[in-house]
């Protein structure tokens, strides 16, 4: 990476948090996965209503709690406290992913390492460790309509994390739809990687010059709305 | 002579759990979530050589007395004292901090079968509901796949799970009556009702023990027939040591509060909070 | 926008049901437990060679009116106007009396696949689960196995059994809310939440609508992920036909209920009754 | 058949149904088919807790209500509404047969046609009509612990329904542990038919008689007690 590159702003966890939650759409049903995307659950847009499940089997929560504010028994996958809504309901583990593996589920938003020019998924061995936990991401890459990755555009060496094949082991094949990171809105499409949004201050070839893969630029391409 | 499964204590409760046993613990990962009384007690009562069937390998006590939990042990009381063999779990370390199961990993002190969360729920519920397999979708094209029948099913290909049946299933609930109905609380029912009746012997810990006849037959979760055993956890909470050593997964803990705080902040600036 | 799968009229709620549909019908065989004003506007709308997927086919109004249903209808209003090319059913005749069903059966007028209780139990809620197929013991040395893939898994021999995926579900519940969460009531519930799910559409008429938030979340039997159209009966029950034609079925429900009284009678002689 | 046993007195329904409740231990779970078994939910014997388990998702039920007093949310198998008791609950039909294929149920009495030596089970096809109904039958006779069947000990015509094969299309095959009729009581053990008790008046070469297989006769064999 150039130094030019390395030295400029970036959108910080909660703004791309923000940025995801403008994809869910009146009536999704949505998980939101550990880190930044169960932030996402603070932005749904004014006047849409959202449905959150959460692997440790609940529907229909509403945002996080104060940290010490919340009931020690509604949390999300987390481990964060959530507030009551009306119209939450509780389940077991199995009838939980029944939901996910039965492709009842509109939009799964996760993490990742790494995101392959066709969609594959790489978040679960933690590259540096070679331990990994695999807990419900591969359930929920196999089994949501639509799977969205929120991650940071490249590690903190600063190698590309959008890439030509994974590097490391897949947690699912061809999965990914959307990828948002710091710096960019990616699509991943039949044709390949289509840049969509680029962060304020951004040129798409800056973003190029960060991504492993060729993308398309997309004639509409234009810049992250942070409100 | 009225049937009557309610057991007076944790370790009678948890007598004849004997060394090689194979235990699900139910519960997610969050401490008020397991049965924290019955594996204090199968630890106390010096079993080893365990197969544990759960979601986590636990986070330690020491994050969950720093929460104010009354009960903080975890599936990690057993991962710390080296009682485990072989772990079948979904989500055994931590991205965040090195826990104690990954030390004892790296030290080649555990055997561990990595299961994908939604697999593990249904591999333990066919147990329960007398299947001989079923076929997943979830781990086709990953390591996952490694050493499993494939079969196309309708154009899809699939993977061939096995049940996982244990000797002893641990779970806790909210309430329980001398049946064993039981009935969860919230986000903490998740692997407990999954678990009950997948063993030879379930046995419940529970918050409170009600008369027969006070559950709202409608609303319990799992009936009677898949518990043996129900005990209930002392109304008075067991003083809390107060030392607390874990650094890592104190700081962890501590960075994630700072995070929703800074979120909530940010959410309301832009008039997206209703609290 | 508010999210509102709540739909005014029963037949705007079956009105994509186009011939040839693969249609999972609730309930179990009483009345009480069936989607019946669904049932009635599927009749309604005219469609034909459905396939469906039930319990029973049916008893048939004369029945019900008997015992004053408010709402008579049940399978019986779509064999007995021959509306079905395929049914998959567990339980399709009487051993009592001679039914519609088996009268088509006889003309050859329909298709049947008779499947064990469980197992169609079983392979509706794959379908709802995304697996591929399930191993199930039922059946193996019987008729049942009869073109089906055996296997033996830890010494026992099972068959492979497949997902019923239907195009509607139908199913009746007791409350519903805008989100289509549900409830039942008692014995009511049976293959209702199974179906709710397994199909690409979901419908579910209810006894009752209420505001969200009035179901208990502890309570809530089939999540509303599951529920794409709630619709609910009118207060006021239809007017009833007085006109009950079906001798046979009246005969055969007449003498169960002869049965019953002496059998109090019998148990009450011996101390054994507690009323 | 002999005309002089044709004549002979025999247990009428409600009586089988009390023999077979003298089965249910301590503590049992039981389910009970149509017809017969449904009624030994009245014959509980006096100080024990047995519960009963019906298919359409209910445990715990009472005994049956006076016909027309009941709430026809609360039925057994046989559409007979029961009583509300302490401690009952319902679920739907695929936990409901998660407990009876499970193998969670101690007893299973159903009715039958036919019983083999070797414990086979024709209950299902409806002989003179070749038409039939599986039910919850199979689910059950390959779930329960003890598989119990109540039925006549002959067909009208008087042909035994105790046979050395079954010419009926099976249930399950080597499933029946207890047959319980209107003139005897009949084990399957793995040493053949064992005659436990037969009905008063009758002794068992009679039984044996309308009975298909050699049976061993029991050392204890002795009548059944009608209270």
């Amino acid at each position: 990476m150039t130094e030019a590159l390395e030295g400029k702003g970036r959108l910080d966890r909660q703004i791309v948090a923000l940025r995801v939650a403008k994809e869910f759409q009146d009536g999704n049903i949505v998980n939101l996965g550990v880190g930044i995307p169960m932030l996402a659950c603070n932005f749904i847009p004014a006047g849409r209503e959202v449905i959150f499940h959460s692997e440790n089997g609940v529907l229909g929560f509403g945002e996080v709690t104060l940290p010490g504010e919340g009931d020690l028994d509604l949390v999300n996958a987390g481990g964060q406290t959530v507030h009551r809504q009306p119209g939450m309901c509780f389940f077991g583990h199995d009838e939980s992913f029944a939901i996910v593996r039965g492709g009842h589920l509109d939009i799964s938003v996760m993490g990742a390492y790494q995101v392959s020019e066709k969609g594959d998924l790489a978040n679960y061995m933690i590259p540096e460790r070679q331990v990994g936990t695999i807990g419900g991401a591969m359930d929920l890459a196999f089994g949501a309509k639509r799977l969205i990755v929120a991650m940071n555009h490249t590690t903190k060496n600063g190698e590309p994390r959008i890439v030509k094949e994974c590097t490391y082991l897949l947690t699912a094949p061809e999965c990914v739809d959307l990828i948002v990171t710091d710096i960019a809105v990616v699509e991943v499409s039949s044709r390949g990687l289509v840049l969509k949004e680029v962060a304020p201050g951004w040129t798409p070839e800056e973003v190029q010059e960060l991504t492993g893969p060729k993308m398309i630029i997309d004639p509409e391409c234009h810049e992250i709305e942070l409100m | 002579m009225p049937i009557n499964k309610i057991v007076d204590s944790f370790d009678e409760a948890v007598a004849d759990i004997e060394d090689g046993a194979v235990i699900l613990v139910g519960g997610f990962g969050t401490v008020v979530s397991a049965p924290s009384c019955l594996l204090e007690a199968v630890y106390r009562k010096g079993v080893k050589n365990l197969t544990t069937v759960s979601n986590t390998s636990g986070f330690g006590a020491d994050v969950w007395r720093m929460q104010g939990a009354p009960f903080p042990e975890d599936m990690d009381i057993l991962v710390r004292n080296e009682r485990i063999k072989r772990a079948i779990v979904s989500a055994p370390v931590s991205a965040l901090y090195v826990n104690n199961f990954e030390k004892l990993l790296r030290a080649g002190k555990v055997e561990i079968e990595m299961v994908p969360q939604g697999t593990l729920a249904e591999r333990v519920r066919a147990a329960k509901a007398g299947l001989g397999g079923v076929y997943v979708p979830t781990g086709i094209g990953t390591v996952v796949e490694k050493g499993k029948e494939k079969k196309v099913i309708d154009g899809r290909e699939y993977l061939l799970e096995l049940p996982i049946k244990g000797d002893f299933a641990l779970i806790h609930a909210h309430k329980g009556d001398r049946w064993g109905n039981l009935v969860y609380r919230g986000t903490s029912r998740t692997f407990n009702p999954t678990m009950a009746g997948a063993a030879r012997v379930t046995i419940a810990e529970v918050d409170e023990i009600v008369e027969l006849g006070e559950l709202d037959p409608e609303a319990i979760v799992t009936p009677g027939v898949y518990v043996d055993r129900v005990v209930a956890r002392p109304k008075v909470a067991p003083a809390q040591e107060a030392e607390i050593t874990d650094a890592q997964a104190l700081e962890s803990a501590a960075k994630t509060r700072t995070e929703v705080e800074e979120t909530i902040r940010r959410a309301k600036e832009r008039g997206l909070r209703h609290d």
